[in-house]
């Protein structure tokens, strides 16, 4: 009863942690770095949202207990999280020349700019759409799951973007051409891929999956300027355990993590333990599957 | 030869980098000067501000002999800093819940085993695997641990800490008195008056030390980085197999690189409980690791001047931005000084300042500011060799003083 | 001077601050095979990134019929139709052979199932591993797979570092003898070999170079006789 | 496989009758999924001589190399150095039997000059002790100075002496090679496997390589040589071991490899 | 670079006037230009939204006292950054004590980090430091660390009584992990006589709590006691709502907030009972300072700005009332100005004018918008408290508790 509480809540749960595994684990391949502002990314991404969900308003109607100017709100957040990473990376990174350590040092200096900012213009405090939280959805209480039409959306949104992508990444040459730009990027160029375009497609999509992730967070919890990062510990834990570079294993990796964060109150070790559990699950899959979950590593 | 011999030619001898870094720290030391002289700067905060810049280099030199030598991807820094913070403290403190009252000495040498057995710990399922490997299980290590310190409050106090951590030099003769018996000392200069008390010569011990745990750590690192044994971890960071194939046993060296930077940052754990006289789990905190990890990178992975040097560079940035707090947002205008109003929340400006120096100085010394000399062979081997000159004797300054 | 495809004239080129090529000056026709030749670190391979856009000249200029196309890039010089096989790390080793092949042909509009089929049929040794990651082949296989990579293409004009490196004796000949293959179709080849000989002996014309400049330029049957070139480049 | 290879015995291809065996390879297999790279390989290295492995490509002579150098684990079968089983021993445990080998590909090392990649060479240098650097610098220094002066010894020989203080990664694919080759005869192991060791080195250069090769042969170092440059192997090597899908076709003089018409079919072609 | 020139005559002015515009003549030579004291203060890092609303309650006394003046003069506060963090925390204070020689410190937030600063920077000096904050029940174990919210003590002891009164024997307790939460979940336990069938700490900053909501519920306790801040609070609120849970809820102080109210659905938290430090909310001075505030910032003041603007107000007194501006002369005052000898005062401006009239510190009670302070030996305040209930989803006082 309990178990299947903690499982479906984990499934809620984890489909934010995918959204933002995916995102990282692209840019890990790619551009070969580990994004520190990937975090900040979803943290923009949920800000935009609440500007726009402002200014907006309800719109009327409602999909899943949210009213549409939600989902406007949605597209916006992804919209803005997109061109930010962009411009980002056309003024920050891309006229660097340091190796993935240093880049991975610059975002850090890019995720203190981005929540600087944002505390600025927000201030530290929380806050939350402006969206009554719904009660669970009644016919499923009785068998002990307890989510709302909004977690479904949550979810169901997820499910839907994650698609999208394997939509995109099987039915184009999109992600054929990320990896071998991952393998090889003068040969990839030599070949006659675009590189600085698949790289741009890599921080769109990269960072406007973490921009949904973003939102979705703030629904799921609530707004504040630290609250991507403070995700993105867990994100890394989903990416590695996927395994670098892949991004199914990303979504497998999300997913995992995201259950095992939710079902520690069933393992015999208090709660405040549960990151140091899904660090210690994910040292222990990796001795045991060294290339990761998905063991398709680049 | 040295620089005060002909220091033309020795200036002549420098890279650009090196000698706007030489010029650098000459003029930043001027400017201290003088504002210790005019009062500007107080002698006891200065001091602490060179106590906290050695303890970033001391962990900045225990990252570089992993990360910067061999190319392990330590993740774990807080965690072994906090390790030494903590061993030392839970020895000799008097509110210890397991042992206390024992002689820092003590401390010293129990944090640094228990950081090496941790170290191994890790090393041995790891080191043997993808270089990734470590990065992971020292990503949760950091947590683990934190976490342990944090909930396990029969052993370490939990969240309240542990206090009463006596001065390192607590039962040593002379020393042990030597901060309170000194009389107050009063200094007149030319903007101020000065008086020296006792927290002044609490901090010029807790400098000396500092000092003496950097020195010997830099003496020490030079000397490996330039060694065969050096050049092996250099070959295993580039190229794995290489090494292997050459018959190099590739495990065990870095299984001794590894230890020997865990141990190192566990000295400056060990200091930060002697100067701060209390731990608390908020001590291990990640953004320790993420600090060090900058001032190593901006220094120059690889390079020990590069570390000793990114350790003040990282409290210029994290200090020297609480000055701007006050300064920001006044200028002079005809003799009245004129407040601007910001239609924004200020408080976060430090935060933005400090990432754009990150991002600025990438951009500006992409491969850090002090990189590694291009040649590391032994010295006295190269002698006649038509490589650069050989650069002892700027070395061999080591110490404290910012080079 | 403009029936010449690829002209690069007066080229000075280099890495950083590191100057290779001093005034280099190599042509190919339309129809020729022209072969490089040099010793180690003489700047053949600077030639062919040089041309491709790899490195940008410092001085000079690089000419695709009569156009320059120096210092662009390498992705546009392929849609230009020339192609090019580098000496080293030229396969994608985390990509199969099949989609190796399909990257070679990215800039292809069409036709690009029948060309790789084509290809399968050419190459045997890739057609028994379609499905194998690169980094799996044998050093011999992964140049053959590089050469055929840049076939995907149908390039107009083929630059090949070392084509036979690393090839047993009988797939050198293949390669050779698909590199002719190739050129009866009308692509100029340009070609750098260590295995002088045999690459100057189905090559019209050839180049010796040293030290970033040419040595020596003449008909390919006339530079294997001459004494002074084989004494000192071909081991002769 | 055809027919006729899977009937006849694989050890009827090598000369087993060697008298001082310093490298026994005896019944190797090794498999990459269905593929079988190794099929109970078997022969043997004689001390002194210098050994050409040849064979067309994709025969499975790298993965040899890397079975008897302990970077992969064989499926079956037994490695002997100098009369020690070494089967699934570290690379380190091979090497320390005296055994060295360089790579098909040439490994880049990043952060060095060329001088500091040569000087990984040397084995059991006394520097690569931790505790040695602090107890007896003299004897790093000294060991360190002679290493220093046999690579610049061997740069010249190799005649890349002019980029000892270039950094190893600003090289000509050539030139990669020569630092791996120049490298690995600075260990000075008594058996050293040479990957293609000329393979797109200048022909004029190949010439004076194999002289040092034939040097150091004479001063005691057993070679087991891969090379497709028929002319260099024909020259340097006696015996010659084909090996072909795996197993080893045949063993001889370079003449008689050179006459048999199962090599010449399937790996010399109609040219040569 | 040059920012460390900054000498403390350059520095006349930069937070006097917090909102106001004008004030740029605040010159030195007047009267010695202002007396500067120090604030360390959770600007960033984990508790900054407390930060903030310190920020809001100083600026607002700041303008107060500003607006009379100290014997003529200005008073400044230099705001330093603590991170939320006690490294952080105890470098901001270094640089106040040792570098501005601030002999007044307001600091800081996190009862971890005022410990940490006292410990290693406070102590052995006469600095006089008020914690704005700092609930944790250790800090009553140092006199010479003064706070102005009560200890948690009475704050457990509070809710025990109310629960026990209510009728509930059985009680689910979550806490945050760390000092805060850690002492106020014991002293609950101590004073608590029923059955206390869950009792566990949770992380801060987790973007999930639904953990901690479900375990509370199958814990099978009716009443559930929350002693962690709004953020989570929040969070846990609108996952117990979400997830159909019902229960009686308790809370301590930092659970209290309007964000809390904006940010959970109406009826979620109706018949909640929270127990805050507060000034009886009918009193003249508190309903003046709910206005003033209200008009400034547009929402109700919680406790924190009201503990930080009773800092600012008992500080600015105790300057006045005390012969010299040093510290060994203000640890006298600090205390009495606010002591029950002397006549009850509500605002700075009537304090200062009896001081200034000639009276002493003895003749002044300042009776704070927090309560009435009165500071005891162990330097923590009287404990007024205010029982709140939630009642519409809002807070209705209903009763107040004297320790
Ligand atoms: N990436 C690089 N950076 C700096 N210098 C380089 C780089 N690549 C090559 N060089 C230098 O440029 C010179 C010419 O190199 P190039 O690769 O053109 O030689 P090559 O004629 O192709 O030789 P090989 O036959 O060995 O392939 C060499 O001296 C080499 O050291
Ligand atoms: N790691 C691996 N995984 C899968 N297959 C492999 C692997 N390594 C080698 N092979 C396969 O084993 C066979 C033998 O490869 P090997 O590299 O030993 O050939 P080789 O004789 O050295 O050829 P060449 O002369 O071309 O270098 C090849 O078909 C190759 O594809
Ligand atoms: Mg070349
Ligand atoms: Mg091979």
């Amino acid at each position: 009863m309990a178990l299947l509480e903690h499982f479906v809540n984990g499934l809620i749960f984890s489909s934010i942690i995918v959204l933002g595994s995916i995102g990282l684990s692209l840019v890990y391949s790619i551009a070969d770095f580990a994004n520190f502002a990937h975090g900040d990314t979803m943290t923009i991404g949920a800000y935009s949202a609440l500007v726009t969900f402002g200014a907006v308003g309800g719109l009327g109607g409602a999909v899943f207990g949210l009213p549409l100017g939600f989902f406007v709100a949605l597209l916006v957040g992804i919209a803005v999280a997109a061109v930010v990473a962009v411009v980002t990376e056309k003024v920050v990174y891309e006229p660097l020349d340091v190796g993935s350590i240093g880049l991975l040092i610059t975002s850090i200096g890019v995720a203190f700019v981005y929540r600087a900012v944002i505390q600025m213009g927000f201030g530290a405090d929380f806050t939350r759409y402006d969206i009554r939280p719904l009660r669970p959805i009644e016919w499923l209480v009785p068998y002990g799951i307890r989510v709302t039409q909004h977690d479904v959306a949550i979810a169901v949104s997820a499910l839907v973007l994650v698609s999208g992508l394997h939509v995109l990444l099987q039915h184009s040459d999109l992600g054929r051409k990320m990896r071998a730009m991952a393998d090889n990027p003068d040969l990839a160029r030599v070949s006659g891929i675009r590189t600085d375009r698949i790289k741009l497609w890599t921080w769109i999509i990269g960072a406007g999956l973490a921009g949904a992730g973003g939102v979705f967070l703030g629904l799921y919890n609530q707004l504040a300027p630290r609250m991507g990062f403070d995700l993105l510990l867990l994100i890394f834990a989903a990416v590695i355990l996927g395994g670098i570079g892949s991004v199914y294993g990303a979504m497998l990796g999300g997913l995992l993590i995201g259950m095992i964060n939710q079902l520690t109150p069933v393992l015999p070790v208090g709660i405040e333990y549960a990151n140091a559990i899904a660090f210690v699950i994910m040292v222990a899959v990796l001795l045991v599957r060294p290339n990761g979950i998905a063991q398709e590593a680049t | 030869m040295g620089a005060l011999t002909d220091p033309t030619e020795y200036w002549a001898d420098l890279t650009r980098p090196e000698q706007g870094v030489l010029a650098f720290v000459v003029g930043f030391a001027a400017l201290l000067l003088f504002g210790l002289l005019s009062g500007g700067l107080a002698p006891t905060y200065f001091l602490y501000l060179v106590g906290l810049a050695g303890m970033y280099s001391l962990l900045s030199f225990g990252l570089n002999s992993q990360w910067g030598f061999s190319g392990l991807i330590n993740f774990s820094v807080a965690a072994f800093f906090g390790i030494g913070a903590y061993g030392t403290a839970l020895m000799s403190a008097s509110t210890s819940p397991i042992a206390g009252g024992y002689s820092p000495l003590v401390g010293l040498v129990v944090a640094l085993v228990v950081a090496g057995l941790l170290a191994v710990l890790i090393g041995v399922p790891t080191l043997r695997l993808r270089a990734d490997y470590l990065a992971i299980a020292s990503l949760g290590l950091a947590e683990v641990v934190r976490l342990v310190v944090l909930n396990e409050r029969q052993w370490t106090n939990g969240s309240a800490g542990v206090r009463g951590i006596p001065s390192f030099f607590e039962g040593w003769p002379l020393l042990d008195t030597f901060p309170s018996a000194m009389p107050g000392l009063e200094v007149a200069l030319p903007g101020a008056r000065i008086v020296l008390e006792t927290p002044f010569w609490n901090a010029l011990l807790n400098v000396a030390l500092v000092v003496t745990f950097v020195s010997v750590t830099y003496a020490v690192l030079k000397r490996a980085h330039r060694s065969p044994w050096g050049r092996v971890l250099r070959t295993i960071r580039s190229d794995e197999d290489l090494a292997r194939a050459l018959g190099k046993n590739t495990y065990s060296f870095k299984m001794q690189s590894f230890v020997l930077g865990s141990l190192i940052m566990a000295l400056a754990g060990v200091f930060y409980a002697h100067l701060n006289l209390f731990v608390s789990p908020g001590d291990l905190d990640p953004v320790t690791t993420f600090y060090v990890w900058v001032a190593v990178i901006l220094g120059g992975s690889g390079s020990n001047r590069g570390a000793l040097f990114g350790g003040f560079v990282i409290v210029a940035i994290r200090e020297g931005t609480r000055f701007l707090n006050e300064l920001e947002l006044m200028f002079e205008l005809g003799g009245y000084l004129v407040h601007l109003q910001v239609p924004f929340d200020p408080a976060p400006l430090r935060l933005l300042i400090i990432g754009v120096l990150i991002i600025a100085l990438m951009r500006v010394r992409p491969e850090g500011i002090l990189p590694p000399q291009r040649e590391l062979i032994w010295p006295d081997a190269v002698d006649g060799a038509p490589s650069r000159p050989d650069s002892g004797v700027r070395d061999a300054k080591g110490g404290g003083d910012g080079e | 001077m403009s029936d010449h495809v690829l002209e690069l004239s007066g080229v000075d080129s280099g890495y950083g601050e590191v100057q290779v090529l001093d005034d280099c000056s190599i042509h190919l026709d339309a129809d020729e095979i022209v072969c490089l030749i040099g010793p180690n670190g003489a700047g053949k391979s600077t030639v062919l990134k040089t041309a491709f856009g790899m490195l940008t000249p410092w001085a000079g200029t690089v000419e695709y019929h009569g156009r320059e196309i120096g210092g662009m890039a390498p992705e546009d010089i392929v849609r230009e139709g020339i192609g090019y096989v580098p000496q080293t790390d030229n396969v994608f080793g985390s990509l199969t052979i099949d989609e190796n092949l399909r990257m070679g042909g990215v800039a292809r509009e069409d036709g690009l199932s029948e060309v790789i089929a084509d290809l399968y049929d050419r190459f045997d040794i890739l057609d028994q591993k379609r499905s194998a990651k690169a980094n799996t082949l044998s050093g011999g296989q992964r140049q053959v797979l590089a050469f055929a990579r840049a076939l995907v293409m149908e390039p107009d004009v083929l630059l090949i570092d070392e084509p036979s490196a690393g090839l047993a004796p009988n797939t050198a000949d293949d390669v050779f003898g698909h590199v002719q293959a190739v050129n009866e179709m009308d692509t100029a080849i340009l070609m750098v070999e260590q295995n002088a000989t045999k690459g100057l002996g189905i090559s019209d014309r050839g180049y010796v170079l040293d030290q970033g400049s040419v040595r020596f330029e003449n008909a390919a049957a006339d530079l294997i006789d001459n004494e002074e070139v084989s004494q000192l480049y071909l081991g002769g | 496989m055809s027919d006729l290879e899977s009937a006849t015995d694989p050890r009827l291809g090598a000369n087993l009758s060697k008298e001082n065996v310093v490298l026994r390879v005896d019944d190797l297999q090794k498999s990459f999924g269905g593929l079988v790279a190794t099929d109970h390989a078997t022969f043997e290295v004689e001390r002194g001589t210098i050994t050409g492995l040849i064979g067309p490509n994709g025969a499975g002579k790298s993965t040899i190399f890397n079975l008897i150098s302990g970077f992969y684990e064989p499926d079956a079968g037994r490695v002997e150095v100098n009369g020690t089983d070494v089967t699934g021993a570290e690379p380190y445990e091979v090497a320390d039997h005296g055994l060295i080998r360089t790579f098909q590909t040439p490994r880049k090392l990043e952060g060095m000059t060329v001088r500091e990649a040569m000087l990984v060479g040397p084995r059991k240098q006394p520097g690569e002790s931790f505790v040695k650097l602090f107890t007896s610098p003299g004897e790093v220094a000294e060991s360190e100075s002679r290493n220093l002066a046999d690579a610049q010894r061997i740069l010249e020989e190799f005649e890349i002496d002019h980029l000892a203080t270039q950094p190893a990664t600003d090289l000509s694919g050539g030139q990669m090679k020569l630092v791996e080759l120049a490298r690995a005869m600075l260990a000075e192991p008594e058996v050293l496997l040479l990957d293609e060791p000329v393979a797109g080195v200048n022909p004029t250069l190949r010439n004076k390589l194999a002289e040092q090769v034939r040097r150091l042969n004479e001063q005691g170092t057993t070679f087991l040589l891969i090379e497709h440059d028929m002319e260099f192997v024909m020259n340097l090597a006696d015996p010659v071991v084909v090996l072909d899908r795996g197993s080893v076709l045949m063993e001889g003089t370079p003449d008689e490899v050179q006459s048999d018409d199962r090599v010449v079919e399937a790996y010399l072609g109609g040219g040569t | 670079v040059s920012s460390t020139d900054d000498g403390s005559e350059e520095t006349t002015e930069t937070e006097t006037d917090g909102t106001t515009e004008t004030d740029g003549t605040t010159e030195s030579g007047s009267n010695g230009g202002p007396y500067a004291i120090g604030m360390v203060d959770s600007l960033t890092g984990s508790l900054s939204a407390f930060g903030e609303r310190n920020q809001r309650g100083k600026d607002l006394a700041l303008k107060r006292v500003n607006d009379v003046g100290i014997n003529g003069r200005d008073l400044k506060i230099i705001v330093e950054d603590s991170e939320s963090e006690s490294q952080g925390g105890v470098s901001a204070a270094q640089k106040l004590v040792n570098q501005n020689q601030v002999p007044f410190l307001i600091g800081s937030v996190g009862s971890g980090v005022s410990l940490a600063i006292y410990e290693s920077v406070v102590q052995g000096t006469d600095v006089v430091q008020l914690s704005q904050n700092s609930t944790g029940l250790s800090l009553t174990d140092f006199p010479g660390l003064l706070r102005m919210s009560p200890t948690g003590r009475t704050q457990s002891t509070a809710l025990s009584n109310i629960i026990a009164d209510d009728g509930y024997d059985e009680v689910a307790v979550t806490y945050v992990n760390n000092d805060y939460g850690q002492s106020l979940a014991d002293a609950f336990e101590q004073s608590y006589d029923g059955e206390i069938a869950y009792k566990n700490p949770h992380d801060q900053k987790q973007q999930s709590y639904s953990g901690v909501v479900s375990e509370m519920n199958s814990s099978g306790a009716d009443a559930w006691l929350f002693i962690t801040y709004q953020a989570e609070f929040a969070t846990m609120v609108n996952e117990a709502y979400s997830s159909g849970y019902e229960a009686q809820f308790y809370g301590a102080d930092s659970v209290s907030g309007d964000n809390v109210l904006e940010n959970t659905p109406k009826g979620s938290m109706d018949g909640m009972k929270i127990v805050v430090p507060s000034a009886p909310v009918d009193q003249d001075n508190y309903k003046e300072f709910a206005s003033a505030f209200k008009e400034e910032y547009g929402e109700e003041p919680t406790a924190w700005s009201a503990y930080a603007y009773d800092c600012v107000v008992t500080a600015a007194l105790s300057i006045q009332a005390a012969d010299e501006f040093t510290g060994k002369a203000l640890q006298k005052t600090v205390r009495e100005v606010t002591r029950p000898e002397g006549q009850k005062v509500t605002s700075f401006e009537a304090a200062s004018k009896i001081l200034s009239d000639g009276g002493g510190v003895d003749d002044v009670d300042y009776q704070g918008v927090s309560g009435p302070i009165d500071f005891d030996e162990n330097g923590d305040p009287v404990g007024y408290l205010q029982i709140l209930t939630v009642e519409n989803h809002d807070y209705v006082g209903t009763g107040f508790i004297e320790s």
